[in-house]
């Protein structure tokens, strides 16, 4: 196969496109030690500082740019999103045990669930907002209409993780510990559940992820309290200052280093799997 | 109870998926403490049979009875009958003595702690695990996954275990000294085993017992030397692998096949007239040689090193194919040259007549 | 027979696992999307709606050169960054998925393009304005490479920013399901071709492009959801001079005109009804998994 | 003479320095059936994929038609192989698969036709030369994979575990037509296997290696009656394996001391081995005979000469037509006995004391 003069080719393109991928971080970086309060949001760099950190804390003296409304906001884009990882995991384990059996409609219902994710989101938030307004009178709330149609947006992605995870899921242990005299129930407790359980982190984490950042769905449906992206939405529709990319690195430091410990955890449990398995050989 | 009681009764079970008949009415009666292999080939509804005993299958007719009782309607977890995977199905996140323990651990029976860790104490010794307790059975080989899987069962000491091809998951090699000690271990407790495989020296090698199935019928049962000696029907014999079968005619006293006019003493009922013969039985001689009976011409194709055995091909003027096993033990086989002419020929006492006119 | 047959048991239980999430879409996303059309055919004055049926403003919209004309913008934009997405995706998709040899080291790459998405999705548009500006960190660059005399505009709010910051922001889902589908070849059956005596231009013709098309056909399907449905890039880093479907939306219901909104949302809603179809006609997604 | 494989002195070592194959010798003539038998690790993948092309060879030559091929990539190789899941393009019908290897050639489209549906009918695929290859089953799946490589005329083909992913039951009919196929094609085959049974049954020559080495090429009957090491005694058959002093040398036979006293089996090198060298005597089940404590002990010296143990019988089982014995001796190690049915039926009884007796030709005497 060429791939002898084909491969450094794509790896060095596959550089770039991590660059790409990464540049306005990069800029964004930068950026985030603008001279302040009066630097902008743009080059050249007047003066290294870290102003702008300092400002996102409220630790700067008062001048003329608020410091930004994330107090509020992060704590109830948090709560949103973790009852919207709660339900949306229950709902996505439960419809795809519920698809481990051949049942008639089955596409129907599978097209149903995946259309979920598939309507863009101005459309139910548009949708949402209407039916609320219109049909049932009630106002919109961030924890009434837009967490449903965070669990409309969401649960498809849990339930497409957990039908991956139990299409490779072999149902004899569950026949096996039945055989051994074990409920139905306890056997989900003790077997299934057990097994199945990195699949509903990874559920979990899909769901959380997608409702902390969303935005469309939540912009027409969440009423007055702002969650976190539309409280910065609603910043950079008037004027940018740095302080929104020094927030922009801070949230991007706290996912590497989240990332870093999972991937060092999950090193380390290799490194002994292997390390045991390799003992099995030599014995 | 007796020996000869039974443990397990099927009555007139029926099982369909959609247009297919998995289980067609059968009913059977299983001897207790006995090793009782079940033999089918793919397709024959083996596995569903055993499904349907275990309460993982309910049956769309018939009755199941287990130790005199109607267990028709009744859960798997509650029916106290065994069930040993082909692919093991160990819990992948427990250790071996988790596993073993597990049926007790979370059963309906109280049994204290104490008691729980002895009894899986003496499964492992039973099935020779020691020194294993705490891997995982990613960490195991194949050999001691199908003994965990048995110790699991055991523990819960039931009457009745059914393995479903419990060796064809296992190496080649390793595959003869299982079936020792399956049947070594089931002979120290009292219990039932019901081996369901597909493969003929298995069934014959294991089951004190061997019934037949096919296509969703138990065709024939019995001791393994009246399967493998008299077999009821050509579709038996075919199963063997161990016969080769002449269609012909039967009249009167005799039968008309390939290989002539060959008189006979003994037909087995059946609607097609069939001539078995079994391998080994038969023997290729060089023209002018004599003759124990019936004369086949036949080319030489191949032969096969079975290892004890050999089995040479042989292809007749109408392009059957017959086979000669010669075993070792009767010292070196000929050898025969590709292409050339032999005669197949065979004690016709030997022979097993199949065919609807039964001889007077 | 016993009452109860197994298979209805069964099916009960499958009924009863199924039905919240089924209703929880019948109610929160069948409804609000009907609830759309049936909004589309109100009266629409000044300052309220009222629920006589009319054709208003449906009429209203194919009459105006602004509504028209951003249909035309998104279904260009859409094809534009469909394309960018898949031409730039692909050769990445390539080497993470089939050619890198380690799992690690494509796991480790497929890692980095995602990690982005954990910054707000907000902050990651805003970046492109340093990036692309006047004076920005590309004319920067440019200027001191000395390639260009004074800085290009047209970088920065034009329909240009918009296509490069879209295709940064969903490129990666191009990438991950071909590199999954990729990822799944088996190995063997680039080896069994090679060894029929293929090269590799038809081994990829012939054996890894088709292979990978259902990743192709997913990620194009995720592209098309997203950018059909975009307003904030647009909004960010256009200067409002790109409006899509998803803008006049937006703005519609900032002005209240929700019947206009409606409208705009029904044909957002059978343009991705088409584009979908069309897109799970060359692939059955639920044979995928 | 131009041998169509000749591996010469061929030595694999991996990256990190471990050898995969060490000085691997052979030759094979055109149209002969050959495998590489062993245990899992012991290179025998390797070679093979040494030959397909797909490892690069450390050391040593590899030839095919006397044609130094080292060099060669996999797709200019005259050499094709079947993968041990078959590796079918799942996007192609049968058909398609199967024509695959002749599109790259370039062949006219008749041509091609001709071939594809000349193939598929020699393996009897042709009603199924429409479907998809995901809905077939093992069997089907293997000969399609089987047409895929025979279609491109290979000198050689190389089977990677062909009956591996085979259900059981389906192994033995299909080892039978792979084995008349081949026959018929008159093509070289290799196959590497780690099951005996398959190597026996299919290969005129068997070629055992363990540990990146060759123990033993022999042809299946020669394997099995008489290995050449302790090794593949072990690994071959089911022997058993008596360790003793060279007590005599003549031509065909060697007398070793042994605590059950002198006896006797085949000097197969037929060297003259010095008295007092350690070796081993090899007895095949099949070739011990178990006889009944009964019988008059000189009859029997008649017979066998000094190869006679008395023993005990522990367990006896009849299997079909066969009947397995195992008998203890007296220092307590047991052997394991089997013959045909017909030669010990209601002979026997377990727990008797009896004899165990072999001709000295039927064992081997090999290098302790």
């Amino acid at each position: 196969m060429e791939s002898k003069t084909l491969k450094p080719i794509l790896a060095v393109y596959v550089a770039a496109f991590i660059l790409f991928l990464y540049g306005p971080f990069i800029v964004l970086g930068i950026l985030s030690f603008q001279q302040g309060p009066e630097g902008g949001p743009q080059f050249p760099i007047i003066e290294w500082s870290t102003y702008w950190y300092k400002h996102l804390f409220g630790l700067t003296p008062p001048s003329r740019i608020a410091p930004l409304p994330v107090g509020e906001a992060l704590l109830r884009s948090l709560t949103l999103a973790f009852m919207t990882m709660v339900t949306a995991t229950v709902l996505g384990v439960m419809a795809a045990q519920a698809f481990r059996r051949r049942f008639r409609g089955a596409g129907i219902v599978f097209y149903l669930i995946v259309l979920g994710m598939m309507v863009p989101g101005v459309l139910t938030g548009l949708g949402t907002s209407l039916l609320a307004n219109n049909v049932v009178g009630i106002e919109r709330h961030w924890w009434t209409t837009a967490f449903v149609t965070h669990v409309v947006y969401t649960f498809p992605f849990a339930f497409l993780v957990m039908l991956a995870i139990l299409n490779r899921f072999d149902g004899s242990v569950e026949e096996a510990a039945w055989s051994l005299g074990v409920s139905p129930a306890r056997t989900f407790r003790k077997v299934t559940f057990p097994l199945i359980f990195p699949g509903v982190l990874s559920a979990m984490l899909f769901a959380f992820t997608l409702s902390f950042d969303e935005f469309p769905r939540t912009l027409f449906a969440s009423g007055r309290d702002q969650t976190l992206p539309l409280a910065i939405y609603g910043t950079f529709s008037v004027e940018i200052h740095p302080n929104i990319f020094a927030f922009g690195v801070m949230t991007t430091l706290f996912s590497f280093a989240l990332l870093t410990v999972y991937g060092i955890l999950m090193g380390l449990s290799v490194r002994r799997a292997k390390k045991i398995a390799m003992q099995e050989d030599i014995s | 109870m007796a020996k000869n009681e039974s443990i397990f009764r099927l009555e007139n079970i029926t099982r369909r998926f959609g247009a297919l008949t998995a289980l067609d009415n059968i009913s059977f009666d299983a001897p207790r403490n006995e090793y009782i292999s079940l033999l089918g080939p793919s397709g024959s509804g083996k596995t569903s049979l055993l499904r349907v005993v275990a309460g993982f299958e309910k049956p769309d007719t018939g009755r199941i009875h287990f130790m005199g009782r109607d267990i028709t309607d009744l859960p798997a977890h509650k029916r106290g009958i065994g069930f040993v995977f082909q692919n093991f199905a160990l819990f992948p996140h427990l250790t071996v003595f988790e596993n073993i323990a597990f049926g007790l651990r979370n059963g309906t029976d109280d049994v204290t702690d104490a008691e729980i860790n002895s009894r899986a104490q003496d499964m492992v010794e039973l099935v020779g695990l020691e020194g294993l307790e705490d891997r995982v059975p990613d960490q195991i080989s194949g050999g001691q996954k199908q003994r965990v899987a048995l110790a699991r069962t055991l523990i819960m000491q039931p009457k009745l275990v059914l393995l479903d091809e419990p060796l064809g998951a296992l190496d080649a090699n390793l595959r003869g000294r299982m079936q020792t000690e399956l049947r070594q271990i089931r002979e120290r407790l009292d219990v039932t085993f019901l081996h369901v495989t597909g493969s003929e020296t298995e069934s014959l090698a294991m089951g004190d017992t061997v019934a037949v199935l096919d296509r969703g019928r138990i065709i024939q049962s019995g001791t393994p030397e009246q399967i493998h000696d008299t077999p009821s029907s050509p579709d038996v014999a075919l199963f063997l692998n161990r016969f080769n079968l002449f269609d012909g005619r039967l009249s009167a006293q005799s039968f008309q096949g390939p290989f002539g006019t060959v008189p006979v003493s003994y037909v087995c009922q059946n609607p097609k007239d069939v001539y078995a013969v079994r391998y080994d039985r038969t023997k290729a001689f060089r023209k002018g040689d004599a003759l124990p009976g019936p004369a086949l011409p036949a080319r030489f194709l191949a032969s096969e090193y079975l290892g004890s055995s050999i089995i040479s091909f042989f292809e007749t003027a109408d392009h059957k194919q017959v086979e000669v096993d010669h075993h070792l033990s009767f010292g070196d086989p000929d050898d025969y040259n590709v292409g050339e002419e032999y005669i197949l020929s065979w004690d016709p006492r030997h022979a097993i007549v199949f065919g609807s006119e039964v001889a007077a | 027979m016993s009452t109860g047959s197994p298979s209805t048991q069964r099916n009960t239980f499958t009924g009863w696992l199924l039905a919240p999430g089924v209703f929880w879409m019948i109610l929160f996303l069948v409804a609000p999307i009907m609830m759309i059309v049936y909004v589309s055919f109100w009266t629409q004055t000044t300052f309220a709606i009222n629920s006589t049926l009319t054709l208003d403003s449906w009429k209203n919209f194919f009459s105006s050169e602004a509504y028209v004309g951003a249909l035309w913008t998104t279904l260009r934009l859409w094809l534009i960054v469909l394309a960018l997405t898949f031409i730039i995706g692909y050769p990445a998709a390539l080497f993470v998925g089939l050619l890198v040899k380690s799992k690690t080291v494509s796991t480790i790459l497929l890692v980095l393009c995602v990690i982005p998405f954990w910054t707000s999705f907000l902050i990651r548009v805003l970046a492109w304005r340093p990036m692309l500006g006047k004076e920005g960190a590309i004319n920067i660059i440019l200027q001191k490479l000395g390639l260009i005399d004074s800085p290009i505009e047209v970088l920065l709010f034009s329909e240009l920013s918009v296509i490069i910051g879209m295709t940064q922001i969903y490129v990666v889902f191009m990438v991950g399901p071909i590199a999954f589908m990729l990822g799944r070849i088996d190995r063997n059956i680039i080896e069994a071709a090679r060894d029929l005596g293929a090269g590799f231009g038809r081994i990829f013709w012939k054996i890894i492009f088709p292979l990978s098309l259902p990743g192709v056909v997913v990620g194009a399907i995720f592209v098309s959801v997203m950018v059909l449905g975009e307003f904030a890039t647009s909004g960010a880093l256009s200067g409002r001079k790109v409006n899509l479907l998803g803008n006049i939306i937006v703005t519609q219901v900032g002005s209240l005109k929700w019947a206009m909104a409606s409208v705009v949302g029904v044909i957002l809603t059978i343009l991705l009804g088409i584009v979908v179809a069309g897109f799970l006609r060359i692939v059955d997604l639920k044979n995928e998994l | 003479m131009a041998y169509d494989l000749q591996l010469k002195n061929v030595g694999k070592v991996y990256d990190n320095g471990t050898p995969a194959v060490i000085d691997f010798d052979l030759n094979v003539e055109k149209g002969e059936f050959i495998a590489f038998l062993g245990p899992s690790g012991c290179g025998k993948s390797t070679t093979l994929r040494m030959i397909s092309g797909f490892e690069t060879i450390t050391t040593g030559d590899l030839l095919i038609r006397g044609q130094r091929v080292n060099d060669q990539p996999p797709e200019k190789r005259p050499t094709s192989m079947i993968f041990q899941n078959y590796a079918l393009f799942p996007h192609m019908n049968v058909r398609q698969n199967v024509r695959f290897g002749l599109e790259v050639k370039g062949l006219p489209k008749a041509e091609a036709d001709q071939k594809v549906d000349g193939i598929l009918d020699k393996l009897g695929l042709l009603d199924i030369s429409e479907m998809p290859t995901n809905r077939l089953s093992g069997g089907q799946r293997q000969r399609i994979a089987l047409a895929r490589s025979l279609v491109v005329e290979p000198d050689i083909l190389l089977l990677d575990e062909p009956l591996g992913a085979l259900d059981a039951n389906l192994r033995k009919s299909i080892q039978n037509e792979l084995k008349l196929l081949q026959r018929d094609l008159g093509i070289t085959f290799v196959f590497v296997t780690h099951a005996q049974s398959e190597a026996l049954a299919l290969s005129d020559r068997i070629i055992v290696m363990n540990a990146g080495r060759i123990e033993q090429i022999s042809p299946p009957h020669e394997l099995y009656t008489r290995p050449t090491n302790e090794f593949v005694a072990r690994f071959i058959g089911s022997n058993t394996i008596i360790p003793g002093t060279v007590k005599a040398t003549q031509k065909n036979t060697v007398t070793l001391d042994t605590p059950f006293g002198a006896i006797s089996g085949t000097n197969r090198i037929n060297a003259a081995h010095s008295q007092g060298e350690m070796m081993s005597i090899v007895l095949p089940a099949e070739a011990v005979e178990l006889i009944p404590g009964e019988t008059d002990l000189g009859q029997l010296r008649e017979t066998f000469g000094p190869n006679t143990i008395p023993c005990t019988i522990e367990r006896l089982q009849v299997i079909g037509h066969i009947m397995q014995m195992l008998v203890r001796l007296e220092n307590g190690e047991t052997i394991n006995i089997e013959g045909h049915v017909d030669k010990y039926r209601g002979r026997l009884t377990v727990g008797a004391s009896a004899y165990v007796a072999w001709q000295s030709a039927g064992a081997t005497i090999i290098a302790q």
